[in-house]
Order: C-alpha cells, then structure tokens, then sequence
C-alpha cells in the first residue's frame, strides 16, 4: 500500500446552476476499497463520471496511475486498467451472459478481429473462469433478461472484472437487492480486493456494506466532500449523522 | 412537305406495298371463323394458344402509357381472336410492368422463358430499348417489336436481326420540325428549348437544332435548358427562357411534363411573348387531354407532332383510321393516343408476317422466318401504311399540325392544319443519325 | 379515506417492484413515504396516478376503484402530482405550464389563491421552464399539481437536490397546503427530518414492500425500518 | 447576372417554397409532437391533389366557386384520412422502432399509389387553370401569375396561423406540452390520445392544403407525392426536424436555391438539395433551428 | 444473438442447409427463367445480409444502401464497357471501389445514429442518383448496357452467382460469429456500455459500414453481369427500401433472414406481377401486414415457434 492508484484535484462540474460537483479532491490507494456516501444528490454519481471520463471536469485534473487522464475517453481509460459498473444494471440485453463477458474478454485483450470467433476456446475459458468466480457459469446462456436482479448487477461487475482492470468503479452496486443478494455482493467486494488485487471506489448507500467493506469513507454533500476517514471514524462523525438521519 | 393530293398518291403507293407484301388486308377481311373451328385445319400449324408477350410502364407516372397501350393490344387481339386468330391459332397476352425498374430485363426474360412468349412487343423507355436488345439479340432470339421508345441509337447504332421498331422514332420528326420552321417561319431570329433530362432529350434537341442551323443559318439559340422527369413546377424554366425573348421555344416534354409545362407557360405569359412553340410530343391525345381547352394559346402558335395522330390520316381517304377510333372510342371512351396505335400497329405486323412467312414455308414459321418475313414488310395501321425497312425502322409519313381549341366536337384540344413529311424527305438513311452513337 | 393502494404488484422491465403494497391516505392527512433509491416509492406514486398499471391489486381513491382508469382523468377526478425532478415543462412559461395543467386559461383568483402558498410564482409567471432554478421549478411544479385544487396532492421527492434553503421554504410552503386541508403523499429518499412537522403518518418502503407503517418519529426507532432503510 | 431574372426567380422559388412549405410543416408538426416519421404524408399531398380534382373537375367545374369549395372541404377531409391512418396502424407501431414506422409507412406509400390509380386511373390529370379567372402582373417581360402570388401569400399566412396556433391557443400549447413530455402532460389531466390523433389530423391537413394548392399549379399523377416527399425531408432536415420555424427556413432554401440552380447552374439542380441536407446534417445535426432533443419520456 | 442453438438443432440446419443447396444448384435444370430468378434473388440476399450486418447487428439503419450496390455495379460496366477489362478485373475493382465508398461515406455517416443516420445516408444514395442521371460518363439516364455475359452462358454465370453468394454469406457468417461480429453487436445493444469495455463506438461502427458496403458492391457487380446492363435507378431510394424491406420480411435478427426474405420477396414480386397490374399495391398491404404481425420477420417468427 502506500502507492497511489486515482487522485482528483479540485474537480468541478456545474449543470446550470446546479454544483453537483464542486472542488473535489480525492485519493485512492492501491489495494484500497474506498467507499463515497452521501444523501441523493450530494454528486457522488456525477463524480463517478468525471473520474470515469463520461463527463469532462469543468476545472481540476483528474490522475490515475500518476498520469494525467482528465477528458480521456471512457475506452482509452478502461485501457489503462479503470472499469465501472452502473447504478442500474448496464448490460448488453440481447446477448447472453456468457457473450456479455466475451465482448469484454476479446476487446481487453486487444483480440477483435473478423476472423476470430468470439466463442474460440481460450476465449470462453476465460470468460467461465470470471463468470465462476461471481457464481454465474451456470447463466451462462441466458439472455441479461432472465436473469434475477442481484444476479443482473453481478453480471455488470463480472464484465467490468472481466476488462482486468486495476480499478473497479461501483455505483451502487446493492440497490434494490435482497438481503441475501446484498452478502453475496459484499463478498465479491471483498474477494475483489483480497483475492484479485483490485482496487476498488465504490458508491452505495447502503452504509451496512459501506462499513464492512471499506478500507476508508468519503462523504459527499452538495457537491462537496463533508467528512473523510476510517469506517469507525465515519460512524461516530456527528456530521455526517447530522446528514443522513436528521 | 407534302399536299393532300400528294398523301393520296403515297397512299396508293402505300396500299400497292402492302398488296406485294402479300399481307391480308384484314380491313376488308369478313369475320372469319373462330379459332377453334380453324385449329388444326392448317397443315403445320400447332394447336395451342400463340403467346404475345408486353411490357410498358403498367403504374407509376407513366402507367397511363402502359394503360392505353394494353387496351389497343386488346383491341388488336379480340378482332384477331374473333377472326381465325394467327393461322388459326388463338393469340393470348402477357404483360409485364416496365416500371418494376430492377427486374425489367428479367422479367422480359421471364416472358420467353417461362411464360412462353414467342413475340414481344412494347418497352416505352430509350434507356431500356437499348438495354433489352443485346439481350433479346444474343440471348432470347424472339421477334420484338418496339411500339414506343424512340431513340435514334436503336436502329441507327446496331445491327439488329430480332428487333424491330413498328413506331416513329424522334429523328424524322425533330428533322421535320426544322423544315416546318424553315419554310413556314422564316422570320424567326432566336430560339429557346427545354427538353427532359435525359438522352432523349438532348438527342431531340441536338437533331433539331443541326438541321434548322443548316436550313436557317442566322439562328441564335439559347443554351438549351433540361428538367428532369415529371418536374412539377417549370416557373423557373419559363422565366429563364422569357429573359431570353425568344421568338420561337422548341420543347421536347413529354406525357405530363409536356402539359405542365404548357399550363404554367400559359399563366407566366410566355405565349404572349414567343411567336412559336414546338413540341413533337405534343400529338398525343393523353397530353392534350391534361391541357385542357382552356390552356390553348390564343396569340402564339403552338404547333405539336407524334408518332401517330387520330386524325390523321384523314377518316375519308384511310379507312382503317377511322375505323380505329371509332372501336377504340366506342370500347374505352376516349380517342386512342400513339401508344394505342403503334401496339395496334405491331399485333398486325407480327400477324402479317408469321402469315407471309407460312406461305413461303408452308409451315408454322420458325423466330428467323418471321424476322425475314417481317423485313421488307409493308403493314397498313392506323397511321397510314408503315413499311419495314432494311434497318427494321418502320417507316411512315411525319406530320405536324397546329394547337386549336377541340369544342364542340372534341373533349381536348386537337392538331389542325396538318402538314405533312413524307418519310423520303425526312428519315436519315439506314445506319445515319445526327446523334452520337455510345 | 382519500386513496388506497391494495395489494398492488407492479413490474417494471420484467422486474417486480412493487409487492403487495398496501398504503392508505386519509382525509387531510399528509403521509411520508420513506425509503431510499429504487425501494420502490416512485413507482407507488406512479401506480397512485395511473402512470404504473398494477400487475393485481387495487387501486382507491375516494372509494372509488380507480385500477383500470388513465392517468388524465385521474388527474380530473382530482389526483394532483409533482413528480421526481420536477419535470417542467421546458419550453412553456410557469403560466403555460399551469394552463396545461389546469385545462385552460387559470383564473385570476385561482392564481391569487396559489400566490398564497408559492408567493415566489408571481416573479417567474411569464419565465420558461427551461430558465428557471431548480427551487423554481420544485416550486412551479408544486403549483402546477395543485392548480385543479386536487383532493390528492402526489409528490415525489419534492425535496430532492434543493439546498437547504430552498427545501426548507418547499416544506413550509407544504404545511401551509396540508393546513388548507389537503391530502398528500410525499416520498422522501431518507432524511426524515425534513418532512418533520409536515408529515404525520409514514409509510417505510424497501425493495417494493412495506416495512414500516406508523407515526413519522416512530420510524427512526423501528428497528426492522431502520435496518432495511438506512442500515443502520 | 440579370436582376430581372434573378427577382423573378427569387418569386417563383418562394412558390415552391410555399407548397414545400405546406407539406413539410405537417411533416415536421407530427415529428415534433410525436416523433413519427410518416413516409407516406406525400401520399396525402397527392389525396389532396386528387380529392381537389374529384370537386374541382368533375363535380364543379372550373369554377372559383368550385375552388373555394374545394379548398375548403379538401384539406380537412385529407387530416380525417390522416387520422385514421394514425388511429387503424400507425399508432401500432409505436412501441417497435422507428423502423417500423418509416417500414410501415412506405407500405402505405405503395398502397396508396395504387389505390389512387385505382379510382381515377393513371393518366395525368390538370386542373383548369385558376389563373384564367384570376389574371396575373405584369412585370417587364414576366408575369406573376395571381394565383403563385395567393401561394406565396397562403404560405406566410399557414406559417403565422400555426405560430399563433402554437404560441397562443390553449390547443396549440398542450401540442407542445405533449411532444415535451407525453407522461407527465398526461398525469396533468390531458388525454395525450386525443392530442396525438389531433396533431396527425391537423399534420395531414396541412399536407392535404398542399396538395390541393400545387393540385391547379402542377399535374396531377399517381406517385406524385414520392417527390415531395423526399424534398420534405430534406426540407425539415435543413430548418430543424419539429421546428415549424425550421420548416419555413428550410422550405425557403430549398425552393429558392433549386429555383436560382435552374437559371444559373442547371447542372446542380439534381443534387443541390442532397447536398445542402448532407452538409447540414454533418456540421449542425440538429438543423439550422432545431435544438437537441429533449429527454423523451 | 441469443441465437445459440442446441446440438441437435445444429445438425438439423445442417441437414436444412446442405439440402438448400443442393437444391440451389439443381435450379438451372427448371429453365432459364427460374435460373435468373433465382439468381437475382441470391443477389438481392446477399446485399440485403450485407445490409442487415449493419442493420441487425450494428443497430444503423441505412436508408441509402443503394448507393453501394450502383457503386459495384457501376464499376464494373465502366471497367468493362469503357476500358474493355474482362468481367474478373472488374468485379475485383467493384470490390475496391465500394470499399473505398464505404470508408468515405461511412466516416461521415457514422457521426450520427438512428433517424439521423437513415436520413444522412438517404441524402448521400439521392446525390449519388442525381450523379449518376447527370454524368455521361456514367451512360446519364439510359446507364450502360450491352456488357457481355461472362462464361457466355446464363447456366455457368449462375453456378458464378451462386459460388460467389455462398462464400460471401460464409464470410458474412464467419464476421458475424467473430469478436469483430460481437464488438458488432455489443455496440448495437448498448453503446454506452461499449465504450466502457474499451470499444472505439465510431470506429466500430466504421468497420461494419465498410464491410456492409463491400458486400452489398458485390451483389451490386455481379447482378449487373446477370443483367448485363445497370442505370441510375439502381441507386434509387426506393431500391434501398427493398433492401430495408427484404431485411425485415426474413428477419433483422437472424442471419439468414435476409435470404429467406430476399427469395419471398423475389418471388411474391413475381408472382404478384404475373397476377395483376396493382403489385405494388400486393407488395404494399404485405409490408403493412409484416410490421403489424410479424415484426420479427418471417424467419424470426418460425425460429421463435420452433423453438418455443
């Protein structure tokens, strides 16, 4: 630890005059899983795109890896070893989970060509082999349709795990989800870290997870960043009770 | 030009042909007996239906043509049918739509060999005429006759063996209309002209303007203006050529074109300022029909010509004329354009040459038969009689009358004051045209 | 007894969100209904409007049943909405927006009557949507859902990305419509506080079932609530 | 250049414009508020055209009476047609894709083509000229016929009526509300069905007042509104698609540059139309007055 | 697709498959009429598969296909008819041609999706029609014509045709089962998502044009040495909407329905016109019929009752 992995200075981004980010610095180490909280509104989403360069920062700089990324596109990031996830399930709806995860597979590893069949045998094997590790192999050929919600969302990280990527961005990845759901998502969380050396930015509401996830807690506000620190700290923050429950 | 006196003269010359083609003058033929009680009596002759097989614009902006040129085709038919038909054997139809623009040489194609066609006859489009005969030469090997695209390049610019074309093409016309300008208004100084853009268009315009530039050597014309099929407003055009002043506008429209652009030329005032209007497709009693009386020019003269005009040659010296309308006037309606009378026209050909061609055989003629009985064949139609020549151009006499209001005796105007060329005067020789060949 | 939902089962793209909800609005009474994104409370207030067909249950509004008619004429019948985001319409003044709203040119004292509770109204009237702030528009479209005088007013997060100002001024603009005697629905994505002295029943929703139905102050200390909505 | 000449074809370039005009604003009206591409609104140009020559040909006479009638009873019966036509199939094909709609519609385009032959054949039919009633102006060597003048006129007044219609009336504003956000207009108490067969009746009337106006000008065929309605298209490409301002704009460029091509550049009267759609469509997608869509619920 | 189909399946549209081309290639035994029939219906697959590459598995609806088909076609009647080349040279330098086409008016074309997309390449296949009427180089509106049949006989063309039809769609077959063919499909799906799988969405989109356009100058080229002669109205819209139309009648989202609908529609065509002068108005009603009843096409439909 101790290597930086993604650093915002001071990003800002105003739709009209709403602030929905305003003067944000953020740090992420690797091998970290850093959480952003806050009310609706408070611009966690819409820091999530300026990081993830779906949004250009109206001012700031954003840094991954040490390197300048501010206005990459969201492809050349995702070369660079940055994937995310969606708030709601963003998944290729009339392919089957299997090809969601081959269309990851082949486009990372640089093998898309017309020639290449995307079902070649290294190609699925890799494909199974992420798809195993989020408990899917056995959809594997079911349509994104078919699928339940909880497995929907883990579909979404699978792919996103899939691009190998050195950072994952999650925005909320528990929505919606049952009880059961939700401790499998944490567990992937965690296995992402622990077992496959992924950092991770998560965005989530749900402060359950939030608390046993994460290595640190950032907490968003209209726009700016409240309270930073360690879950406990976070927890006994009166501020940021102040914000949630009133 | 020729008089009246001259036009009987060349009619008798005429029928004279027709008699040493040994063609039955069906005219004067009595109802014979029904097909049925003349199958097999012939010696040779198969007993099945004999196929003829169409095609013409059937829908789109051109259907009308395909309209009125099926309906004389059943005209020709039914009288054939209710007289023995061809050597006794029944003639049945087959159409097919020219306007299907992919698929036309394919479905002529389907027509011979499919449908079992064994003479074709139609095609309204220069584009397609010149398309459809590599392939019917080289490929289908069936007698076709052409009763309406008139492309000089058809029969000036190939050899053809199984195509033959029963209708006036635009060159003799355009030629005509110089020496009508020449003789009858020398005093024209400049001349303007619209035409269709397409090769149509520019050929007609290229002929015309050759020869008047020889017959009247002061001229100045315009640049020559084109628009494109079925242009719905010429205002445009109109202006351009009133900033010209000419004196005399020769236009090439044709079909709807032809009568738009008379109806806007009327309310810009463009007659009120040019002395002449030309149009060889003006002759056409579908265009005529679409101008209306009330669009007839009062001040200038708008002379038209065509193909073939009802009345011409006149109902008393060519019965056969006249007995034309009357059917086809009696059966749909209305007077018969060109189109009716050169698929009329073309039945009768095809009739009178498998008819000659059993004679010298003394069997039922093969494809080769009926192309070197058709060759040389002289054939009377409603437009006078029409001979083939040695290039297959059937040939007859050009004419070009005047634009005058047709109440109380006609629904649309009419051509009056005709004038007549007869085709020596104005057909280039076999193999020459003023156009480029490709 | 204004509106009613009955065991209503509502899908959306082939996911259940709502199952089995059973809420109830009475006369005069403003209800909270609490629960974070995507627990399901939009589509309660749509499935309210006619906006959400339900997949079975019932749908009430003054003991009528209103399952099977459309949203406009629930809106006649008198079910006023302010939905999530607000949703002016962009390129029509606040006055236009209103006509559309109240099916015609407003009356001067109809729009007197609004100017009591949105006095901020009269500065924007003849403003386009697309123009104003996002308290403006939160304040147009609490007008606009009460222009007909409905006997329901729906709103959906009405507080929702304002600062703390402005929501404050929404709420107080709220109590005023609640004292006139006006039924509401409100939907609040967590902060309970903000509906204090506005709200007095609270309905908790999470993953499309009700998991709270009580006094407003009692749903911070309902444990199952708490765990569910707030996790905490 | 030859002012003369130039001003006379600046007027007969605002003819067309105003038939274009006509067409494409009922084009743009229901793309607007409905976001339907209807192929087939050429062909109710042609009913237009058709239904005017029913009136004007054969039942009245050329007579201006038999023109007022039918300028009076045509265009409405063509928005009943349109209406319908939205009611029985087009309204069908809104939860497919705009594919389907433009599929469905050109289906409709070729029935359409043929039903009109059907009933009055497929010859080419004129109207009797209003202009030998009405007259013209002379102006040097060129005349302004009344009845392009009453075009032109009809086409500035259509434009300021539905500007009006749209700005002023309650109707006019809940057309709009409609295309902005069908949900929540209907949540707000309108019933978006009537608006929506409203919008396509009023749409195709307008096509049908185009008709019947181009109807005495031009000659009417079976397949004429394939023409019109390529041009429309590019027509409320160029001004903004849903933008009736656009439309004017659009109809504008398009009838007076093909106007002046046809004096001064003939060889580009063909392509000039594709080629301004094409470059509009690259520099500035949304058109010279459309803006970006709005989110559509 | 979510096409993937069982084991057993497989080998029954083998089954199918090999028996349809067998009777392909027995087609020149029903006469002549029937070979070119069948012949222009192969061809008329082809561009339609090569459009449905676009279509069906990029998401862009071409309004002005067309355009690529003149551009084969037109090739090669000037390679031949102009510069006497034999009938290969030419069909190689269509294929270059197109290409090249493609790539031009795909970069410009793929800016945009949806309506936009379909009304920028209509714009682009109506200039190049105007082009094509204008240029005399090009024959103007009579086209070119007369070319010469290759082999001299319709018999050895169409076994050419069909050759040529088969590996084609076999190359069409093998792209779209590629990781270009799902890249394809991904940003067809969801192209906002592809960008975060690291897909260049434009570039993606180019690739597919390019190929579309490529295959559909193919079918264009070799229809004219079937026809023997090419004009403007080859570019016309209205031929791009057959295309679009063939597409749906068979089926957007399966491979092969754009052949089945290219054959029914090839032959409805010429049945409809044998029967009556109001086809267009049959063709019309069956259009109608197909968005409202079928809209997954014809094969689609039977595929979704085969299996359920």
């Amino acid at each position: 630890m101790g290597e930086e992995m993604l650093r915002t200075e001071n990003v800002r981004k105003h739709f009209g005059s709403v602030r929905a980010v305003d003067g944000v610095s953020i740090e992420v180490m690797k091998g970290e899983i850093v959480s952003l909280v806050g009310p609706n509104g408070a611009g966690k989403t819409t820091l999530l795109n300026l990081i993830s360069g779906l949004l250009k920062p109206d001012s700031g700089k954003v840094y991954f890896l040490g390197e300048d990324v501010t206005g990459k596109r969201p492809s050349q990031l995702v070369r660079k070893g940055m994937a995310r996830c969606f708030q709601i399930s963003n998944v290729f709806e009339n392919l089957t989970v299997l090809e969601n995860l081959l269309a990851a597979v082949h486009s990372i590893e640089g093998r898309i060509s017309p020639v290449r069949r995307y079902d070649e045998d290294d190609a699925v094997e890799r494909a199974m082999a992420v798809l195993r590790e989020f408990n899917l192999h056995e959809r594997a050929h079911l349509t994104p349709k078919e699928l339940s919600h909880g497995d929907r969302k883990l579909l979404d990280v699978a792919i996103a795990y899939a691009l190998n990527p050195k950072m994952i961005l999650l925005d909320e990845p528990t929505a919606a989800m049952s009880v059961g759901e939700k401790r499998t998502t944490v567990g992937v969380i965690k296995k992402l870290r622990d077992q496959l050396g992924v950092t991770v930015l998560l965005v989530e509401h749900d402060l359950d997870v939030v608390y046993e996830v994460s290595d640190r807690i950032i907490v968003m506000h209209q726009g700016t960043i409240l309270a930073e620190g360690r879950p406990d700290e976070v927890r006994e923050d009166p501020k940021v009770r102040e914000v949630y429950l009133g | 030009m020729v008089t009246r006196r001259e036009f009987l003269g060349m009619l008798g010359g005429g029928i004279v042909g027709l008699a040493v083609g040994g063609a039955l003058g069906y005219t004067l033929a009595p109802k014979g007996p029904s097909p049925e009680e003349m199958a097999g009596k012939l010696p040779g002759v198969p007993s099945e239906p004999l196929k003829i097989g169409g095609m013409w614009f059937l829908t789109g902006k051109f259907g009308t043509y395909g309209d009125m040129a099926k309906k004389a085709l059943q005209l020709a038919v039914d009288e054939i049918n209710a007289s023995g038909g061809i050597l006794g054997r029944k003639v049945e139809i087959t159409l097919k739509d020219e306007a299907d623009r992919q698929n036309v040489l394919q479905n002529i194609r389907k027509m011979v060999e499919e449908e079992k066609a064994e003479f074709l006859i139609g095609i309204d489009s220069s584009g397609d005429v010149l398309k459809l005969a590599p392939v019917v030469e080289n490929d289908l090997h069936v007698v076709t006759v052409i009763t309406h695209a008139a492309t000089p390049k058809l029969t000036a610019c190939n050899k053809l063996h199984y195509v033959f074309r029963i209708s006036m093409y635009e060159e003799p016309i355009d030629v005509a209309a110089a020496k009508l300008v020449a003789e009858k208004f020398p005093d024209v100084k400049k001349v303007a002209s619209i035409g269709p853009d397409y090769a149509y268009g520019y050929d007609s315009w290229a002929i015309f303007s050759t020869n008047l530039k020889k017959l009247l050597p002061g001229v100045e014309m315009a640049e020559p203006m084109y628009s494109k099929l079925g242009t719905e407003d010429f205002s445009s055009y109109i202006d351009k050529m009133l900033a010209y002043e000419p004196d005399l506008v020769f236009s090439s429209l044709w079909g709807g074109d032809a009568a738009t652009f008379v109806k806007q030329a009327v309310s810009k005032g463009l007659f009120d300022r040019v002395k002449y209007y030309l149009n060889p497709m003006l002759g056409a009693t579908d265009t005529l029909k679409a101008i209306g009386d009330g669009n007839v020019p009062t001040k200038a003269q708008v002379w038209g010509s065509g193909r073939y005009w009802f009345l011409y040659p006149p109902h008393d010296v060519w019965p056969l004329n006249k007995t034309f309308v009357s059917k086809f006037k009696s059966r749909y309606g209305e007077y018969p354009p060109y189109v009716s009378a050169t698929s009329y026209t073309a039945v009768y050909a095809l009739k009178a040459a498998i008819e000659r061609a059993y004679v010298m055989k003394g069997a039922w003629p093969g494809q080769d038969d009926v192309v070197a009985a058709m060759e040389g064949l002289a054939v009377a139609g409603p437009m006078g009689p029409v001979a083939m020549r040695e290039d297959h151009q059937g040939v007859y006499s050009v004419f070009w009358g005047r634009l005058t209001k047709g109440a109380p005796n006609y629904p649309h105007p009419i051509l009056t004051d005709i004038q007549v060329f007869d085709f020596g005067e104005v057909f280039p020789a076999p193999g020459q045209t003023a156009v480029k060949c490709q | 007894m204004i509106a009613r939902l009955e065991e209503v089962y509502v899908d959306r793209g082939g996911v259940t969100v709502l199952r089995g909800v059973t809420l109830q609005v009475g006369e005069g009474e403003a209800v909270a209904l609490i629960g974070r994104n995507g627990a399901g409370k939009t589509t309660t207030i749509r499935a309210l409007m006619g906006l959400n067909r339900p997949r079975s249950g019932k749908v009430y509004f003054m003991d009528r049943d209103i399952t099977d008619v459309p949203a406009h004429e629930r809106a006649r019948m008198g079910i006023g909405y302010v939905p999530e985001g607000r949703r002016v319409l962009p390129d029509l003044t606040a006055l236009e927006n209103l006509e559309i709203a109240y099916g015609g040119k407003v009356p001067k004292d109809t729009l007197e009557w609004l100017f009591q509770f949105v006095p901020d109204l009269k500065r924007f009237l003849n403003r386009k949507g697309l123009y104003l702030s996002g308290g403006e528009q939160q304040m147009l479209a609490v007008a606009r859902g009460l222009v007909r005088r409905p006997k329901l007013l729906l709103l959906d997060e009405p507080l929702e990305g304002l600062a703390p100002k402005i929501a404050d001024s929404i709420t107080r603009t709220l109590k005023q419509i609640r004292d006139e005697g006006f039924s509401m629905l409100i939907s609040e994505s967590g902060i309970v506080k903000r509906l204090e002295g506005l709200a007095t029943k609270a309905y908790g929703i999470d993953r499309g079932e009700i998991v709270y139905e009580g006094a407003l102050e009692g749903i911070l200390e309902d444990e199952v609530a708490r765990a569910r909505i707030w996790g905490v | 250049m030859d002012m003369g000449l130039l001003a006379a074809q600046v007027f007969n370039g605002l003819v067309y414009s105003s038939i274009l005009f006509l067409v494409s604003s009922g084009l743009t009206l229901i793309y607007g508020i409905m976001n339907v591409l209807n192929l087939a609104h050429g062909s109710l140009y042609m009913l237009g055209a058709y239904l005017g020559i029913t009136i004007v040909v054969y039942a009245l006479g050329g007579t201006p009476l038999a023109y007022l009638v039918a300028f009076l009873l045509v265009p409405p019966s063509v928005g009943v047609v349109g209406a319908l036509l939205e009611r029985t199939l087009i309204r069908r094909t809104y939860p497919m894709g705009e594919e389907y709609q433009l599929l469905l519609t050109f289906g409709l385009i070729l029935v359409f083509d043929d039903l009109v032959k059907m009933v009055w054949g497929a010859a080419y039919i004129n109207f009797p000229d209003p202009n030998s009633f009405l007259g013209g102006l002379r102006f040097g060597v060129y005349t302004l016929p009344l009845y392009h003048v009453i075009l032109i006129a009809l086409g500035f007044a259509v434009f300021l009526g539905l500007w009006t219609f749209f700005s002023r009336t309650f109707t006019g504003k809940v057309m709009r509300a409609a295309a902005m956000d069908r949900e929540i207009v209907e949540a707000m108490g309108v019933d978006v069905n009537r608006v929506f067969v409203s919008s396509f009746f009023l749409g195709s009337l307008l096509s049908g007042l185009g008709g019947i106006s181009a109807g005495p000008l031009y000659t009417a065929s079976p397949g004429m509104g394939t023409d019109i309605i390529v041009y429309s298209f590019a027509v409320i490409v160029i001004g903004g698609m849903g933008s009736i301002g656009g439309a004017m704009a659009g109809s504008l460029i398009v009838g007076v540059l093909r106007s002046l091509a046809i004096s001064f550049y003939p060889q580009l009267e063909i392509v000039i139309v594709f080629v301004i759609m094409a470059a509009v469509l690259l520099v500035k997608p949304t058109g010279l007055f459309g803006r970006p869509e709005f989110e559509r619920r | 697709m979510g096409e993937e189909v069982k084991e057993q399946e497989v080998s029954m549209e083998t089954v199918a498959m090999i028996l349809g081309v067998i009777l392909l290639a027995l087609v020149p035994l029903a006469g002549r009429h029937m070979t070119h029939l069948v012949a222009s219906a192969l061809l008329l697959s082809l561009a339609a598969t090569s459009f449905n590459l676009l279509f069906g598995y990029t998401g862009l609806l071409s309004f002005g296909h067309a355009l690529f088909w003149g551009v084969g076609g037109y090739t090669v009647a000037v390679m031949m008819a102009r510069f006497g080349f034999g009938y290969l040279e030419s069909v190689a330098a269509a294929l270059a041609m197109s290409a090249i086409m493609g790539a031009a008016i795909g970069f410009l074309c793929v800016r945009h999706t949806r309506i936009y997309f379909a009304i920028l390449t209509l714009a682009f296949g109506q200039m190049f029609y105007g082009i094509a009427v204008k240029w005399d180089f090009l024959g103007g509106s009579d086209g070119i014509y007369g070319l010469p049949r290759p082999l001299n006989s319709l018999e050895l063309y169409y076994y050419v045709v069909l050759a040529s039809v088969l590996v084609s769609l076999y190359i069409l077959r093998v792209i779209t089962r590629s990781s270009l063919g799902l890249s394809f499909m991904a940003v067809r799906d969801n192209a906002f998502r592809a960008e975060f799988l690291g897909i260049g969405v434009r570039a993606t989109r180019l690739k597919s044009f390019i190929i579309s356009a490529t295959f559909t100058g193919l079918a264009g080229a070799l229809w004219v040495l079937l026809e023997t002669a090419i004009g403007p109205e080859s570019m016309f819209w209205t031929h791009s909407a057959e295309f679009v139309f063939v597409t749906l009648l068979g089926g957007p989202r399966v491979f092969l329905g754009p052949v089945v609908g290219g054959f029914i529609y090839a032959f409805l065509a010429d049945v409809a016109m044998s029967v009556t002068e109001f086809w267009l108005f049959v063709i019309g009603a069956v259009l109608i019929g197909i968005v409202l009843f079928f809209p997954y096409g014809v094969l689609g439909y039977l595929l979704k009752r085969l299996r359920g």
